[in-house]
């Protein structure tokens, strides 16, 4: 395992008990996320895409359970864990300052009755006391950092559009320069010309502050768009990774084509 | 009929856009305004009807007040007294009970809206209903009042906290032990209390509202005095109330507990306890506040039986007295402020919602 | 051959914070839907554009504030008994949210049964049946894994196909579907176009496709209309409006889809004034009474 | 129709066991005041024991009468056994009666809209403000000695509001459901989409509707009793308890007296409250738990 | 059965408690000067009129400690006692009455209390209706009222009658007038009047109404008038309501923070065989027996038939009543008056044994085959129809008269009449009752002084027809010529004299053959007195008193204790 690596998945296995048996969402699922690129995973819906990110977060709740694996995490100036080992409160230091989460549903991951401010300010005081008193400069600036302004900080979730939402989200990830964003389908509920600003948001993040992205989309066009590399789930199993210029052009698993021939094409000249 | 939409759903638009006054276009420009003017005008209509049905709801019971009082105070205090009609003409007079029911209806709707009169009393003639309550209801509003903030403040964190940790063996113990003992009546608890505390301990006194050594007023010893007589009745009430609550909070907070914003919180890593009270609690607590404020209601019932019990000297006996004895101008006083206090308290929590609740419709 | 003709159809809301009160969901829309040949006409605009109004107005589900919504030249709303129940056999929904369109309380089999039973299909039970396993064949639904199943047992793009099961089933002269595959995977969702595909061409189907996707639109073909706030901005056969899009909203439309090409990375970047939208689709505002 | 309620009630009672614990003691509790009159007929071996002076008064449980006599010499077991029966009628008439009225009012108010709603729910609200104890006191005062029926209908009077404004909201949420819509393009009525398409949703609240309506009334009628208003010419546990306390049975011993019927009382509060918990519980979407998203 | 019942035994507690651990009563005044005494629920604490409903703390205190009657019926003895008065006197032909007053008699603010106060009082009743207690006998008989010194009052009435001064004789409870201080009285409204503090003549004088503590705290007044004959130890008497439930009050008795009430018999029983040491039970027997109104209008059919009366009469288990329904063990009672020694006068015991009542369902049977015999279907039928009877009582369900009727109707039923019993409330009842509509009536009624008292309400030009309120006189609607006859000659007679005697008895005699009402039991209402703090209580033994401590008499119970020198606790 290189230096460069943040995070080593080996022999995962999530497994959700149901009254007709177990399902095996991920299986023998072995990937590594390299410090500063943008791994996109791809897979068409219920290939286990949403239960690996909440098995790395940890976020995993009953039925479902891990039942092998290990996940090595190595945040730069901490000493790796094993995330799936970590409990209480070292898992929770451990959360947003190293790995933050970026969820599917931005309609309703913001606290309906907080200001935006507040919620920033939840998450900073909590992993940052020393930073109170920077705050009032904090806020503004990584609301500006996803193209949103100021006065944004004192409005009400339910005053914002999905989009402004969803930008509201990422900025809120990276408040603390954490090492890993895990991204599960951060567009996939918003309209296109919305979604392309938001990849763009998140290309620009990659940029400014280096973090390293997990991004999940079933949307070929947004990996092609937006990763460096990706990794194709099939049925809970990861049955490709790659280069994104690779994977596009010589797909070696069959599944990878078909998920690629399936986007129906625009036959438009490129503008 | 199947093809068309709920009324409801679509306005005409064109005939209220012409006929759209300047203060109409103010309102509409000023939402929280307009709805604060809206439940206003709903609450007079509310209390007007409130008001008139309870009024006839009483009028219309068959039974005569005046000739059940005469016959009382023959068999309990004037033995072979005979009731003579002068002396019941008189009291049909007096009470606003002559003349037909809607006259007298609005003989006593005006004396209520211009002078704030109930009428005279019949368990304290003549003094005015309005202070035969106001004088007993002190007491009730400092017994219940502060027993029913308490309770309703311990059964909200508590159920949150049950609710919150869901499927934890102490969470369930709370949720059977609050389903059982949600309904057991208050002068149970308190009757047990009673033996526990003031006879076999001797820790604290059965009976009254305070020390009778002590004048009442604004000094230490009295309110010390109060507090420590007013623990054993308040106690009953706090502990049977606020199983109540855990009930309701506990259902309420389920539902929160599947909302994302929970597990985003969760996955920010912030400490349990605060996502408890600002993610889970902040977002189930409002229904709990309008359902607090029906609750004040109850407060005017009194709780004759732990009143009776300690021999409070609050509004529950009042009541009753007046009840048994067909005072119906201070049942009616009773059920008047009831209704008046009720409303105003809901009209109040409805206009602060928007304040605690930013996604408070107010514009319905 | 029927024909469903909006003329001016507009459709207000109350609605908080706008100045005067009221939000004009759908400004002066205007078009003719036919049924020979049958066409596919395709409606596309952002979230809250006011498609589903369209739909739920040519529906009869809303009626409009003005304008006039004919069917073979008589106002919907209007309708006798007969001439009703005529409208509403050929002109069925296919909508956008596969999870609450099925009642949670009965087995997805009964949205079937009561196509048959409702429109007269038969009387019989066992060609009910055979009709049903027939259609459910038809969407590429084994019967036998989806009869008897309570909706929540079953993904979204099972239950989108037993609704398109159920228009095959009925064979309307028109379908309107509202964004039928917004919610389901690129593989499924071209399933499900193929399906309306063959409908078109096998049962002389005329679709009025309502989506966001442009595709979708592009996949499908025909003609197509722009909406945006309110207002359609745009028509024309799919081919050329993709090629020569004439309105700018048209061309942001365009620009927002991403190549499935990494090579093809966009370079400049564009800005969305996206804070107008304040209404979540998930909380539809009451009106006013 | 009947069968798939059927199942959907197996499938609801399966999915909890708060559900099917409640149903169960209820059950128990029916059967008991089903076969009261046997059991009272038992007791008496021959002679009625809830006659006045049938036996010594004050009597100390023995064998003869387990729970002992009360201060008229009546058999306790006997009392509380027939009184349960009355009060689980109460319960059920009540109940009945104000869920029945409040559905009809919630449905014409919450699927009508317009004006109907605007006066129907000012109607409920203005009804929900009144305080009920005095005006049921009131009433009772002078129905003294009225049947259990009417006391039952007194009572509903005023129990109604509550499920009809509960029932209300949920069928203004409902009616916007995609497949209400789904039901009026299929060609169905009015009344149809209110009876197949929103009752058997509301199923819960109704059910919760009813259970709080009935334990409302059978509470009512105990806080009646305890002041000394009640049905005439019938036990029911209020009245036992009523005694009990009346009399100081606590001081002086006689336990039988108030803590069977307080138990009685709270095992039935409690079986109807695990019932409605567990409709709730069971219904709520979101704690049903889709696979997948 | 025969394993006792709960008061046998020791509840939760040792065998014998041999000490009583004294609580600490809840009073503003040293516990060892103060006799604490536990009444009702108390609604009025700053109005003492009499005259307006509810203008006045009734059972506060006042008719017992400072309103003084002009004379006392002590009717455990049978003794008359001259208190405000000395004396009164009718001439020969009873149309004037003469009352002298105490010289030394005043108010407790010092005013002399005289006939002039006697004469306001009377003028204010006769001629106010409207008040509670005007009107009635003193516009019916009353005249003038002459004042020819302070201490002379003397009533000229428009028609003669010897019972007009039963009016002013605190007999049962207190007198049916009392003597109204004309100095504080005159110029006010009496219909608005409040006379807080109250201005009476007797030993105490009101100290405090405390409402917040439902308490009355009364003190003696030293410069009480009749001192030489009544002077009573305790400095302080406080009435107060007791907690409603008897769990919760007769703790408090247990614990001495009463002296007088509070507690029931069975509690009371339970303390006597725990060896509770300072108990003091007295038996005493209310005014009015227990009674069955019967209905005698010939509108309810087979109710007016005597036949009828004495079936019922029979069907009435008196033994039972007394011993198990009644909450201590009571005599039976045959005559419509209470057995005091000072209605012995009224009996006759010779009668009784013809007219014996006793519990005889077979001949009651017998008497029912002879008017309402089983007709075809086996039910009783009288004149063509199924005989049934309706039954009512004002007592709330769990009341004794309630349990009363119900074992009479039980009887009833098993002898094939069948019969309902409801219970009424206030002016449902009264209004039934009134009219004449039932047949039996479950409650009470008594003479006070003499049964020419009732006989006068029994005459038949009181019975009105049924559905006709008869205004409180002839209830039952009995109508027999020769009772009207003899009530005539008796209102004009002195009922104690000679030439009385014999006209009672006829009457007497008409009552049982046709029993318009049937008493049950004498009705006991034990008191119960603490030794804790005072001692010297009436006894069973020592009944020098009516011991009930709601009646003006209960002053002198006072005047006899001692106080034990037992300290309160801190
Ligand atoms: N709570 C659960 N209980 C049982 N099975 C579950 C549960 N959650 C997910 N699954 C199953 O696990 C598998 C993977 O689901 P997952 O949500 O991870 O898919 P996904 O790739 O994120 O799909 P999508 O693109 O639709 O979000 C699916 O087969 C799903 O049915
Ligand atoms: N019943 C209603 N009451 C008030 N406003 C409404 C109502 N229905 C729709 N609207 C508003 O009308 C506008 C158009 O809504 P519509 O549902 O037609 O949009 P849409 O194009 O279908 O959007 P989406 O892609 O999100 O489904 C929106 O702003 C919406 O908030
Ligand atoms: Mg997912
Ligand atoms: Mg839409």
């Amino acid at each position: 395992m290189s230096d460069d690596t943040v995070l080593e998945v080996a022999g995962l296995e999530v497994t959700y008990s149901t009254n007709r048996g177990d399902v095996k969402a991920v299986q023998d699922l072995d990937l590594s996320v390299r410090r500063g690129e943008i791994l996109g995973i791809a897979g068409e819906s219920g290939s286990g895409k949403s239960t690996l990110a909440v098995a790395l977060l940890r976020l995993l709740k009953p039925p479902g359970r891990v039942t092998a694996g290990s996940v090595e995490f190595r945040p730069a100036n901490r000493s790796p864990v094993d995330l799936l080992k970590v409990h209480g409160e070292q898992l929770r230091v451990l959360r947003w300052s190293a790995l933050s989460y970026l969820p599917q549903g931005s309609m309703n991951s913001l606290n309906p009755v907080m200001r935006i401010q507040d919620q920033f300010r939840d998450v900073i005081l909590e992993h940052a006391p020393e930073r109170k008193e920077a705050l009032s400069e904090m806020i503004p600036r990584l609301l500006g950092q996803v193209g949103l302004e100021p006065r944004v900080g004192r409005m009400y979730p339910h005053e914002l559009s999905g989009g402004m939402k969803q930008r509201v989200l990422m900025a809120i990830c990276v408040a603390l320069e954490p090492d890993l964003v895990i991204a599960d389908e951060p567009t996939t509920a918003l309209d296109v010309t919305i979604q392309r600003v938001i990849l763009q948001s998140l290309a620009d993040l990659r940029r400014d502050f280096g973090v390293t992205l997990m991004v999940i989309s079933h949307d070929m066009g947004v990996h092609a768009q937006l990763v460096d590399r990706v990794a194709v789930m099939y049925e809970g199993r990861l049955v490709e990774v790659g280069d994104v210029h690779q994977v596009f052009k010589d797909p070696r698993h069959d599944y990878t084509r078909q998920l690629i021939d399936s986007i129906p094409k625009l036959g438009r000249r490129p503008s | 009929m199947t093809a068309t939409a709920p009324p409801a759903e679509a306005v005409e638009i064109t005939a209220k856009s012409a006929a759209r006054s300047g203060l109409r276009a103010w309102l509409s420009r000023h939402p929280l305004a307009a709805y604060a003017l809206r439940r206003f005008g709903l609450y007079l209509v509310e209390l007007w009807g409130a008001l008139t049905v309870a009024f006839f709801f009483f009028r219309l019971i068959p039974g005569d007040p005046v000739r059940t009082l005469i016959q009382t105070l023959q068999q309990n205090y004037i033995y072979n007294q005979q009731a003579s009609t002068e002396v019941i003409a008189r009291y049909q007079h007096e009470f606003g009970l002559d003349g037909n029911i809607f006259t007298q209806y609005l003989k006593y709707m005006n004396k209520l809206i211009l002078h704030g009169d109930l009428g005279p009393s019949l368990i304290n003639y003549p003094t005015p209903a309005q202070n035969v309550i106001l004088h007993s209801l002190p007491w009730t509003i400092g017994l219940l009042g502060i027993s029913a903030v308490l309770a309703w403040v311990l059964g909200i964190i508590i159920g949150a906290v049950a609710g919150w940790r869901r499927g934890k063996a102490g969470s369930a113990i709370i949720t059977n032990l609050s389903i059982a003992l949600s309904h057991v009546p208050f002068f149970f608890v308190a009757l047990i209390l009673v033996y526990i505390f003031a006879y076999t301990l001797g820790m604290l006194p059965a009976r009254s509202a305070y020390d009778s050594n002590i004048s009442p007023g604004l000094s230490l010893d009295f309110i010390g005095s109060v507090l420590k007589y007013g623990l054993l009745p308040g106690l009953s009430i706090v502990v049977i109330g606020a199983f109540g609550w855990i009930l309701s909070t506990r259902m309420l907070m389920v539902p929160v507990l599947g909302e994302d914003y929970l597990t985003y919180a969760e996955a920010k890593g912030l400490k349990p306890w605060r996502i408890l009270t600002r993610y889970a609690l902040r977002n189930c607590y409002l229904p709990q506040v309008t359902a607090f404020g029906i609750s004040l209601g109850f407060i005017f019932n009194g709780n004759v039986l732990v009143e009776q019990l300690f021999n409070y000297p609050g509004l529950g006996t009042t009541l009753v007295t007046a009840i048994q004895q067909l005072d119906f101008n201070t049942i009616l006083g009773v059920t008047d402020m009831a209704i008046f206090s009720v409303l105003t308290a809901v009209l109040l929590l409805d206009l602060l919602l928007p304040l605690l609740d930013p996604r408070v419709k107010y514009w319905k | 051959m029927s024909v469903i003709e909006l003329e001016g159809v507009e459709q207000r809301f109350h609605a908080r914070g706008t100045p005067d009160g009221y939000l004009t969901a759908l400004k002066d829309a205007t078009f003719t839907l036919h049924s020979d040949p049958p066409q596919i006409v395709s409606l596309v605009g952002q979230s809250g554009s006011g498609k589903s109004t369209i739909a739920r107005n040519i529906l009869g589900l809303q009626k409009p504030t003005a304008g006039l919504i004919k069917y073979d030249g008589k106002d919907i709303f209007k309708l006798s008994r007969a001439e009703n129940d005529n409208y509403r056999r050929n002109v069925q929904p296919v909508f956008q949210d596969p999870y609450s369109i099925f009642n949670p309380f009965y087995r997805v089999d009964r949205v079937l049964w009561k196509a048959v039973k409702k429109f007269n299909l038969t009387r019989d039970r066992a060609k009910g049946l055979a009709m049903i396993e027939e259609s459910l064949n038809a969407v590429s639904l084994d019967p036998a894994n989806v009869l008897g199943r309570y909706p929540h047992q079953l993904s979204g793009g099972q239950r989108q196909r037993i609704m398109l099961a159920r228009i095959h089933m009925l064979r309307p002269e028109f379908v309107i579907a509202d964004e039928p595959v917004s919610m389901l995977d690129a593989q499924i969702r071209k399933t499900f176009l193929d399906i309306l595909l063959d409908f078109r061409r096998d049962h002389g189907m005329t679709t009025l496709f309502i989506t966001h996707d442009l595709s979708t639109v592009y996949y499908l073909g025909g003609d197509v209309m722009v909406i945006n706030k309110g207002s359609i901005v745009e028509r024309g056969a799919v081919t050329s409006v993709m090629h020569e899009p004439s309105h700018p909203y048209t061309r942001l439309l365009l620009d927002s889809i991403p190549p499935p090409d990494p090579d093809q990375r966009w370079t400049n970047r564009i800005e969305v004034d996206d804070s107008g939208d304040q209404t979540p689709a998930t909380a539809p505002q009451e009106p006013v009474v | 129709m009947t069968m798939r309620v059927l199942t959907a009630v197996l499938r609801t009672v399966r999915d909890s066991r708060r559900l099917a614990t409640g149903l169960v003691i209820l059950a128990l509790m029916v059967l008991l005041a089903l076969f009261s009159p046997l059991i009272v007929h038992a007791i008496g071996n021959g002679h009625d024991p809830l006659e006045l002076a049938a036996y010594e008064k004050w009597l100390v449980p023995s064998g003869d009468h387990i729970l002992g006599t009360d201060q008229f010499g009546r058999d306790v077991l006997a009392m509380v056994v027939s009184a349960m029966s009355v009060s689980l009628q109460i319960g059920a008439i009540a109940g009945v009666i104000s869920t029945v009225v409040g559905v009809i009012v919630a449905f014409v108010a919450g699927y009508k809209g317009g004006w109907v709603d605007g006066v129907l729910s000012t109607f409920t609200g203005i009804l929900l403000v009144i305080p009920t104890f005095p005006l049921l006191i009131a009433l009772s005062a002078y129905a003294k000695n009225v049947s259990l029926f009417r006391v039952g209908v007194m009572i509903s009077i005023f129990s109604w509001p509550f499920a009809a404004k509960t029932i209300r909201s949920q069928v203004l949420s409902l009616r916007s459901r995609p497949y209400v819509d789904l039901a009026r393009v299929s060609k169905a009525r009015d009344l149809e989409i209110i009876g197949t398409e929103l009752l058997p949703n509301l199923l819960p609240f109704i059910g919760v509707g009813f259970a709080s309506s009935a334990l409302g009334a059978i509470f009512g009628l105990v806080g009646l009793e305890v002041i000394g208003l009640g049905p005439g010419g019938v036990i029911d546990l209020g009245q036992i308890i009523f005694n009990a306390i009346n009399t100081g049975a606590l001081t002086l011993g006689a336990w039988p007296m108030f803590v069977v019927p307080i138990v009685l009382l709270t095992l039935l509060f409690a079986a109807l409250n695990m019932v409605n918990i567990g409709l709730e519980e069971v219904y709520n979407p979101r704690l049903r738990g889709v696979a997948g998203e | 059965s025969g394993k006792g019942s709960y008061s046998d035994k020791p509840a939760n507690k040792p065998a014998a408690t041999k000490s009583v651990q004294i609580g600490k009563a809840n009073i503003p005044t040293p516990r060892d000067q103060t006799v604490t005494i536990a009444q009702v629920e108390y609604t009025v604490f700053n109005s003492w009129n009499p005259f307006i409903p509810n203008g006045m703390a009734h059972a506060a205190g006042l008719e017992t400690l400072a309103q003084e009657p002009m004379f006392l019926l002590n009717l455990a003895t049978g003794e008359l006692v001259n208190w405000l008065c000395t004396g009164y006197k009718y001439n020969d032909s009873f149309t004037e009455l003469t009352f002298n007053f105490d010289p030394k008699a005043k108010w407790s603010d010092g005013q002399p209390l005289t006939s002039a106060d006697f004469k306001f009082t009377v003028e204010l009743l006769r001629d106010r209706k409207d008040l509670l207690g005007g009107g009635g006998d003193l516009s019916e008989f009353v005249k003038t009222v002459e004042t020819p010194d302070p201490q002379t009052a003397v009533i000229k009435m428009t028609k003669a009658t010897p019972r007009l001064h039963y009016g002013f004789i605190a007999a049962i409870a207190g007198p049916q007038y009392s003597v109204m201080p004309e100095h504080v009285w005159k110029g006010q409204d009496p219909t608005k009047y409040r006379a807080n503090p109250p201005i009476a003549s007797g030993p105490y004088v009101l100290k405090q109404a405390i409402q917040s503590q439902k308490m009355f705290v009364w003190e003696r007044n030293p410069d009480y008038w009749n001192k030489d004959k009544l002077d009573p130890a305790p400095k302080y008497v406080i009435f107060q309501s007791t907690a409603k439930q008897l769990d919760s009050a007769s703790l408090a008795f247990e614990r001495a923070e009463f002296d007088v009430g509070s507690i029931d018999e069975q509690h009371a029983k339970q303390l006597r065989n725990t060896g509770y040491p300072s108990l003091v039970t007295t038996q005493f027997h209310d005014p009015n027996p227990r009674v069955f109104w019967l209905n005698n209008d010939p509108a309810r059919g087979v109710m007016a038939e005597a036949k009828m009366h004495w079936a019922i009469n029979y069907l009435i288990d008196r033994e039972k009543i007394g011993n198990n329904i009644w909450p201590v063990k009571v005599p039976p009672a045959q005559y419509l008056w209470a057995d005091y020694p000072s209605n012995d006068k009224w009996k006759n015991d010779e009668l009784a044994a013809k007219y014996k009542f006793e519990f005889a369902p077979d001949k009651a049977v017998k008497l029912l085959d002879e008017i309402a015999p089983k007709g075809a279907g086996g039910k009783r039928m009288y004149q063509g129809k199924a005989i049934s009877l309706e039954m009512i009582t004002p007592s709330p369900v769990d009341g004794q008269e309630y349990a009363i009727g119900n074992l009479l109707k039980t009887e009833l039923n098993k002898a094939g009449v069948p019969t309902t019993l409801r219970s009424l409330s206030g002016s449902v009842h009264d209004e039934k009752f009134q009219r004449g509509e039932y047949d039996i009536d479950s409650q009470w009624a008594g003479a006070a002084f003499d049964p020419e008292q009732m006989y006068t309400d029994w005459e038949s030009s009181k019975a009105k027809k049924v559905g006709v309120n008869a205004v409180d006189k002839n209830k039952s609607r009995f109508r027999d010529p020769k009772m009207d006859e003899l009530s005539a000659k008796l209102a004009q007679l002195d009922p104690t004299s000679a030439e009385a005697k014999p006209l009672l008895d006829q009457a007497l005699e008409i009552y049982f053959q046709k029993l318009p009402l049937i008493p049950t039991i004498q009705t006991g209402y034990p008191s119960y007195f603490n030794t804790t703090f005072w001692t010297g209580w009436p006894t069973d033994d020592d009944l020098y008193q009516v011991p009930l401590n709601w009646w003006p008499h209960f002053v002198f119970v006072l005047g006899k204790l001692k106080a034990t020198g037992q300290k309160g606790p801190a």
